[in-house]
């Protein structure tokens, strides 16, 4: 089974197949000679490669894996083929689009956009401010305004809506 | 010495005071919200009040209510941490007038030290070298020129009514004042609505430098040499280490007298740090910490002085019984805290529940942490959880052990910064000792691409893993969050994992 | 340098030669047998080598296996750690033979060092000071009180058969030597066949104070000053300090100078320990350890030197690089083996699945173990899981603080010796520095009866949670281990909890 | 419910109550104002009593638990009043009997007892050697050694009879 897997902005493509307990790994259509070893039962994982052994922790659900090894950490996004179509299809009927949610309990600061405004991928919307930290909670892609759920000044609980944005014409 | 102290706080501060006055003989009392009514603070000490309420407000910042616990307690004493109501003039106030020792600095003294202008004024008039530049606002591009004469040049143009470095403009040289001025005015009407302006020297690749001190109440005071903790962003600090790379022997000496001259210009007693900006070898008052420091350890390491048993001796009235000749620094030290945060997406806080923790050890290797498995981070307290300490003979071993250290650790349940710490740690630049406080603000935290492959791979695997275990477990555990790709399905694994990035840029 | 070493071993110690070769940039080879596929030194290494089979005899001590797996996996050089191979003159040839460094001194040294007779035989001729007394059996009385002039009193009179002390008689005065002489001499031929008797001094209250030394290959040797290992049981420490409490400064001088000498005699290289015997003053040769020893961290506190880096600087050929004078004490260190055994039971090996560790941590705490959670703790090796270290300003401050520490920790799942080192620690002649090597055996460890009836009091409530529980549990679970009390019905638990104890004495 | 708990030689007797989920605990007879909390699901409990607080470590069985405090270790056997009285009446019926049995593998250095031998407690019956260390393993009552399942010499598994002891007459 092909699995994609986006780290940061590179997308992997990775085959597991497994034939009487050994495991067949392609990594972007190369062989990968892997073995993989668990090391308990919360994670701790062997994987040994190219005659090295690397200790890693890994943490999540089937779509988002956390590795961390050797200090750093690896945040994937994986998809199967299947999933993969889906969610590039809805992705292309909503270019731009969306609803961004608040992700964390917090206090909106300010309102950097007014309905109906055009934004870029990666401009400011608004300020919320969590843990005593203002964060700036960027577009995720070029849009419209469409709607503003929020108010400068008042507390937002996690999975609130802020900001909705519809795709551009043309 | 106290029989029985009261330390107003939680976390890897409150765990860091029960464990020397546990050393020392004293009963300790924590006292705790309800949200920490398990948390290792409530767990390590002798006695545990409980402060009810989840806000800090109705808790560790309720000053009547710690006051009480104290006296219920018969705690003789509150050590106040760092943070809450350490740097709180009326709390120590009201706790000496409560007849329980304060353990910190005069009010008076935390009074001065917490205004800016106050501070400067009294720093000032004490011959400790502050900033130059002017306290009030100069009228026109005229006056601006003559005064900058006395500030010297390159010259830094602020908007009065500003604040958090925006609208400040650079001027090298005389004859770039007028244009500078006039578009500064401008952008501080436009920005502010008030176009007044004042000038202050520009410090170039400033370095955040601070002085470790100590008065006991009999007038005798001593510095512990410095600390450099120019790694930070948005004034976060997230490496520290001692001595400074760039502090010689001369100039530490020299900082050390400024900083005892700063105390005792207020009458200081008990721990603090005077923390001064370096640039271009001159160093400036920048103010003054009232209070023990998060990183307050690589001191204790390169000096082999624990300051928690030094701030009970003398806020108990003891001497400190030793003077400057007494001290030496030995080898290196270095911190790197451990914040919920997410490097990789702007430093954003990061919540969930830990699991998995794996920590470092070895030889000089310390952990000051409140983290047990099962302990839920969340948003009601500063995220830090911890700092990782290392030593080492010289700077280049303390560094390696630190790298060392971090490649141990494991923190599941939420992203932390220790990733942005090894960058930094690995950087050339910081390698060499060449920094200053925009060091890392300047870099962009990601792992290194070598291991992305392989963490792909991992990933994939036991993605497979997971899926061959759920074809194997029961119907409806498979179906949960498995067939149907949504957000909402994912949900509850990604509140267990703790990482909420990905739901944060969503469509 | 070396690229790549392998280290010849498990559990902790082969953490720590992992941990200082990563600070150094060399890549470190694990080998581990089929019980330790998962350990902590497979997962901390670069390379991993499977040696197979379960016993030591098929892994860890076959030297071929461990010298292909060198071989293999291109190490240049092997680290045997303590233990195992270590100590093992063959094994050193063979490696050096198969053209791979030896971490460790020449293969002579090894074999010189290792035959007891051989060794005082070479100490005495390089005027090393050795326990005074005779090598050959003594033929009657009349000649035993001759000799006995010679060696001096207290004399101890010891079966040429025995060993393990036992049937030694000690003689004061030559008036006691008759009939001391005919009743150990009637009590050798019963116990062992054989009534030969040899003489020795006795040493009363004897200490074991040890003096680590490092050589290079370049003729340049120096020492790290004693530890103090007077707390064992059976020759097992339990609790090793540095330095001694008793030891002066020129007595130190002078066994640092002799420890020297002791290795320049037999060509050494490495690091190495003396070991001495102290009694009234007086220090006597006991042997020579050559390698690294499990207490070799308390050192490292006091110095400020990593033992380890220097082993493989001097192995690799460099220059130490510094004479004695570089060196001096700072401070005091404390160490506690956490063995898993039942320090209420005889120090009975104790078996089980770790779960619920909880750490110490905080300033001045070295933990280096390669304990984790779910590791079985069987017998196939040594019951040493790890070794808790502590660093103080002074001794008074490094025993509060290992108290604190040990009061910190928690090993779920096994016995430990830790309350036995509790119980050291708290004990009033051990504070006053004032032990011999009977100290510990002469203790009866029990806990203390103060809070004896809170823990019956929690262990009651702890029964009742469970039984509430069971209630509300499906009825298959309840009746496991429930409903019949029998010792076979609790086995199941009894191997989860790894407390084997109660059915030791069991009818 | 009263429940017996032995710590080495001191017996104590702990009543706990729940009422309303309140505990209410006798202590060898006088009340005992105690508060428990778990801390976590591993076994860590915060004990309040007398205005302290004790931070323990509990683990083991129902019949068998360490408690763990301070550093200190503190091994229980508790019985309710119907299994002490079970337990007193098989000893009673055993005195001094009873089959010894090796609780680790090990090996079996010497015997110390022939059989018909009269034995007194905490007498040594044999050398056990497990883990490079020769434990003496002694007789758990006064009683006379009847059979002896062990040889020197040989390896025994844990859980094998060793030497079975009956009580003496009279």
């Amino acid at each position: 089974m092909k699995t994609f897997v986006q780290i940061g902005e590179t997308a992997h493509e990775v085959e597991v197949k497994e034939r009487l307990g050994e495991l067949q790994v392609t990594l972007d259509g190369d062989p990968c000679e892997v073995q993989y070893h668990e090391a308990d039962t919360h994670g701790q994982i062997i994987l040994m490669h190219g005659g090295k052994s690397y200790a890693m922790s890994i943490e999540g659900t089937p779509h988002e894996i956390a590795i961390t090894v050797a200090g750093y950490r690896y945040d994937c996004e994986l998809e199967d083929e299947r999933e993969r179509a889906a969610n590039l299809a809805a992705k292309a009927a909503n270019k731009g689009g969306g609803l961004l949610k608040a992700v964390m309990p917090g206090v909106v600061v300010e309102l950097l956009v007014k309905e109906g405004e055009e934004v870029t991928e990666g401009q400011p919307l608004l300020i919320l401010e969590a843990m005593k930290m203002q964060n700036e909670i960027p577009a995720s892609g070029d849009g419209i305004v469409k709607t503003i759920h929020a108010t400068a000044g008042t507390a937002v609980a996690a999975g609130d809506k802020l900001i909705a944005l519809t795709a551009k014409e043309g | 010495m106290f029989q029985r102290i009261l330390i107003a706080n939680r976390g890897e501060i409150a765990l860091r005071v029960i464990r020397t006055a546990r050393e020392m003989g004293i009963e300790c009392v924590a006292v705790y919200s309800d949200v920490d009514a398990q948390a290792l603070h409530t767990r390590m000490a002798h006695v545990a009040v409980p402060l009810g309420g989840q806000l800090p407000s109705e808790s560790y910042l309720d000053m009547d209510k710690v006051i009480q616990a104290a006296k219920d307690s018969g705690a003789e004493a509150i050590h106040p941490g760092y943070g809450f109501l350490s740097e709180n003039a009326t709390f120590a106030r009201k706790v000496v007038d409560a007849g329980i020792a304060w353990i910190g600095p005069p009010p008076k003294a935390i009074e001065v030290m917490g205004d800016k202008i106050i501070s400067r004024r009294a720093m000032r008039e004490a011959n400790v070298p502050c900033v130059p530049g002017l306290v009030d606002p100069v009228e026109d591009v005229e006056e601006a020129v003559k005064e900058a004469e006395g500030i010297g040049y390159p010259i830094a143009i602020k908007a009065a009514a500003g604040g958090g470095g925006k609208g400040i403009r650079v001027v090298r040289e005389p004859s770039e004042m007028k244009s500078a001025f006039r578009a500064a005015s401008g952008e501080a009407v436009a920005s502010f609505g008030d176009g007044r302006l004042y000038l202050e020297r520009y410090l170039d690749r400033p370095r955040h430098i601070e002085v470790q001190v100590m008065f006991d109440s009999h007038g005798n005071g001593v510095h512990y040499f410095e600390r450099e903790c120019s790694i930070q962003r948005r004034h976060q600090k997230l490496v520290e280490e001692a001595p400074s790379a760039i502090i010689d022997d001369a100039t530490r000496a020299k900082m050390g007298e400024v900083a005892i001259q700063a105390g005792k210009a207020v009458n200081y007693c008990g721990a603090g740090t005077v923390e001064f900006l370096w640039s271009g070898g001159e160093f400036f008052f920048l103010e003054m910490n009232t209070r023990l420091q998060v990183e307050h350890p690589i001191t204790e390491m390169i000096t082999g002085v624990d300051l928690v048993r030094e701030q009970l001796r003398v806020a108990s009235g003891e001497e400190l019984g030793y003077g400057q000749d007494a001290l030496s620094i030995n080898g290196h030290s270095i911190e790197v805290r451990i914040n919920a945060e997410n490097p990789f997406n702007g430093f954003l806080p990061s919540t969930g529940t830990l699991h998995n923790l794996r920590a470092p050890g070895g030889p000089w290797v310390r952990l000051d942490t409140a983290m047990y498995r099962g302990l839920e981070v969340g948003l009601q307290y500063d995220p830090m959880l911890g700092k990782l300490i290392v030593w080492g003979a010289d700077r280049a071993q303390a560094i390696e052990r630190m790298i060392r250290a971090i490649q141990e650790m494991n923190v599941g349940g939420v992203h932390t910064g220790l990733p942005a710490a090894l960058q930094v740690l690995e950087h050339e630049a910081f390698r060499k000792g060449d920094i200053d406080t925009h060091f890392l603000e300047s870099l962009t935290i990601q792992s290194p691409k070598e291991l992305e492959g392989l963490a792909a791979v991992a990933a994939a695997i036991y993605r497979h893993k997971l899926a061959k275990r759920r074809a194997l477990a029961p119907a409806d555990a498979a179906r949960t969050g498995w067939l149907n790709r949504s957000r909402s399905d994912t949900a509850a694994y990604v509140a267990r994992a703790g990482t909420n990035q990905s739901s944060m840029g969503a469509y």
